[in-house]
């Protein structure tokens, strides 16, 4: 089998592309989705530790279960905010809505 | 530190599917077009989806394409339909920014490699796979001693982000 | 090495048969939707097209493949080029798991019919990159349609995918197979219907033909596509209205089994070949038979009839079986009147709603006319 | 272990094959005289006129809304309905509860009207 450490550096790395995205884009959809990545790294790591160190294998993938479901409510809630802000400010650019007052 | 392995085909499968994923992920953040990168996200998932299945847990590949590929994806992309980011290419933020997110991305990747490569992690799983477990899944998801809680208050939080989301995003 | 050499060759065995099976196909469902219209269909007029024009879609191939691969201004190459290949792709790997008789399949993985269901949603981008690629006004309509009814679909025809999956107690095609003693569509009636309308919405078959609707917005997403471009989409959809048969046939209506199946295991593809056949021509009936729906009235019947009908059967079905059980009947055939029953009650009282709500909407019809009468 | 994936590596790739195959046999047998005119966009014979994309109703993302909030849901069921017939019986209630909630959340947004196409 591959070594644990491999899977980790690959979620890190992962981790740290989403990051990126996250702190670079304007997009909100580009920023929504580079956080579907972060929550991708964490489940791999879920599920990696859940098969190499448990002895159910079991609670991992509840876990990473749970996870789906949060990224799904996440991404849901987000982009109907983003439609929300669309309709009212034509914009999607993070960096053009923080006039949240007016 | 556990890279002294042997090369059979799990080892050749699985650096042939970081590169490709993790090649994915640096053209999505950095593709101009939302769409190709929706897309290019899509190879992501099916990546991270090749890694469960040489891990042995083929259901959670499953999971993993059924809400990534048809979920959000298709979310995702009904989104940028309606707004008009669809055609339209995300334009850049300022070089300082970018610049100060990769050295932020970079810092963090670096540290916690740092952190990975120090633990001792073991080479080989505990136990051996075993075959058709999904019943026990099943099992622990709604046994009172299991996680029946967070089951029940998983299919609550859904119940509220329906509503919460159709109220905002609905035409009034 | 060997072992090698035969995977491939398994494949290729496996990969062929929906082109081979689809050739006929074709030929067979022109020849349905024609005599249904009192037609002919295809047929052979002193030409070489063979007995009944058998190697008509042959002919029509080499044609379709012999011309001009247009490639509209503005489209995104790329994406363009690879959705043809994405959706004939996604039609042909669900064939790795279609199980033909006891042992020959091509393979059985433990998630079985999940692996089924994840395939879909790449069909589905197949669309979506067409019709964002080829930026034209009429695949852009036609890709919301399609979208908006395909994944509407989904929802009750996973929920009703639950219900053979919680009386096997498995997600493997073999053991759904195998713990059918009955066709679950004798055991559980509305379920198949469910699934079945489902599956003809999923695969954009006439009664919820939106998302090509020709005679609104020309061809939907695949408008800007000519030559095989086209006929990838044309050959991906047939390919995939036969494998959804052969899925609901393995099922619903008991796949490989069959009488005689033990003894000589060479019948079981025969068998389900020939069920699958079976839902292929109700298929092509409703082609031939049915108006097309408006997208709303698509999106109204699964989103208030289908979808509460399917989570109101998940636990019906649940409850009935579980109670079943605890009296003592331990095998499916044991409960299958228990299960029935409920089907039988459900459907009635589903109708009766149906009836009282269609009573409703015309007296509100009635009262508006006499509204308008009187002014 | 992993060599009986050997079988689907090998039908992925010759699934990939054959997907592609069409159209190159295609581009190798049709004939290539592209202009201008035939590349044009199609617009039932008239000239394109106006952006060639619209934006679409909001409406259609609330289907799928809808589509990946019950998705999630019953996806989330699966492993439930496969340890069905091990389950005690406090779990068909359970499931009942889940779904039920579900299926009252359906019916609040059909009621409100939210799922009416305008």
């Amino acid at each position: 089998m591959v070594p644990l450490s491999w899977y980790l550096l690959l979620a890190a790395a992962l981790f740290s592309i989403g990051l990126y995205g996250i702190l670079a884009r304007r997009n909100l959809v580009m920023i929504l989705m580079s956080l579907e990545l972060l929550l991708n790294a964490v489940n791999i790591n879920l599920i990696a530790f859940s098969r190499y160190l448990e002895e159910g294998q079991t609670i991992g993938r509840v876990f990473a279960l749970f996870v789906y479901v949060i990224a799904a409510a996440e991404t849901a809630l987000g982009l109907a905010i983003m439609i929300a802000v669309w309709r009212t400010h034509q914009t999607v650019a993070v960096d053009e809505i923080d006039a949240l007052k007016g | 530190m556990g890279f002294d392995v042997s090369f059979g085909f799990e080892q050749i499968a699985f650096l042939l599917t970081a590169a490709l994923t993790l090649a994915a992920a640096l053209a999505m953040v950095f593709s101009r077009q939302v769409f190709h990168a929706i897309l290019l996200m899509i190879a992501v998932f099916v990546g991270v989806a090749t890694f469960y299945v040489l891990l042995g847990v083929s259901f959670m590949a499953g999971m993993q394409l059924f809400i990534y590929v048809g979920g959000v994806s298709v979310l995702a992309v009904i989104a940028i339909m309606v707004t008009r980011g669809f055609m339209g290419s995300d334009r850049p933020r300022p070089a300082r920014t970018t610049y100060g997110a990769a050295i932020v991305a970079g810092s963090v990747f670096i540290g916690l490699a740092w952190l990975i490569l120090r633990v001792p992690w073991p080479t080989v799983p505990l136990v051996a796979a075993s075959e058709n477990d999904l019943a026990l899944l099943g099992q622990v998801l709604v046994s009172r001693a299991g996680f029946v809680v967070p089951f029940e208050l998983s299919s609550l939080l859904l119940f509220v982000v329906l509503l919460g989301a159709l109220y905002i995003a609905r035409e009034r | 090495m060997p072992i090698y050499l035969r995977y491939a060759l398994n494949s290729l065995i496996l990969l062929a048969t929906p082109f081979v099976s689809v050739l006929i196909l074709i030929w067979v469902a022109r020849k349905v939707i024609a005599r249904m219209q009192d037609r002919l269909g295809p047929n052979n007029s002193g030409t070489w097209a063979g007995p009944y024009a058998l190697f008509q879609t042959l002919a029509d191939a080499i044609k379709i493949l012999t011309k001009e691969l247009i490639i509209p201004e503005g489209a995104d190459l790329w994406v363009f080029l690879a959705a043809p290949a994405v959706v004939l792709g996604s039609a042909l790997l669900v064939w790795l798991v279609i199980p033909f008789g006891p042992t020959l399949q091509g393979m059985d993985p433990d998630i079985g019919i999940f692996y089924v269901v994840v395939i879909t949603p790449f069909a589905l981008f197949a669309m979506i990159m067409a019709g964002w690629s080829s930026r034209n006004k009429y695949a852009a309509l036609g890709t919301f349609r399609a979208v908006a009814q395909i994944i509407s679909y989904e929802i009750p025809q996973f929920l009703s995918l639950l219900i053979p999956i919680m009386l096997t107690g498995s997600l493997s095609l073999q053991h759904l197979v195998l713990a059918q003693q009955l066709p679950f569509a004798l055991v559980l009636p509305i379920p198949a219907l469910i699934y079945f309308l489902a599956m003809t919405a999923e695969v954009g078959r006439l009664p919820f033909e939106q998302a090509e609707a020709d005679a609104e917005i020309v061809a939907g997403y695949f408008t800007e596509y000519s030559g095989m471009m086209f006929g990838s989409f044309y050959l991906a959809e047939f390919i995939n209205n036969f494998s959804v048969s052969l899925i609901f046939a393995t099922l619903f209506l008991g796949g490989w089994r069959g009488p005689w199946v033990m003894e000589v295991p060479l019948l079981g593809p025969v068998w389900l070949l020939l069920k699958g056949f079976l839902v292929f021509l109700v298929l092509m009936l409703f082609w031939g038979a049915m108006p097309r729906l408006r997208i709303d009235q698509i999106l109204n019947i699964n989103w208030k009839f289908l979808t509460p009908l399917a989570l109101v059967m998940l636990i019906v079905v649940a409850w009935v079986n579980r109670l079943a059980f605890d009296q003592g009947a331990t095998t499916l055939v044991a409960r299958a009147p228990w299960l029935f029953a409920a089907n039988l009650v459900v459907g009635l009282v589903t109708i009766g709603l149906l009836k009282l709500s269609s009573q409703r909407a015309q007296r509100r019809r009635d009262a508006q006319s006499f509204e308008l009468l009187r002014e | 272990m992993l060599e009986q994936y050997g079988f689907v590596v090998i039908f992925f790739l010759l699934t990939a094959v054959f997907a592609v195959a069409p159209v190159v046999l295609a581009w190798i047998l049709s004939p290539k005289k592209s202009s201008s005119r035939k590349r044009e966009t199609y617009e039932s014979g008239l000239r394109t006129f106006g952006k060639t994309w619209i934006e679409f109703k909001p409406q259609y993302y609330l289907y799928a809304l809808a589509y990946v909030v019950f998705g999630v849901e019953s996806v989330l069921l699966l492993p439930w309905a496969i340890a069905y017939v091990f389950l005690p019986f406090y779990a068909v209630v359970e499931a009942t509860l889940f779904l039920l909630l579900l299926g009252f959340g359906l019916v609040y947004v059909w009621k409100k009207g939210w799922l009416h196409w305008m």
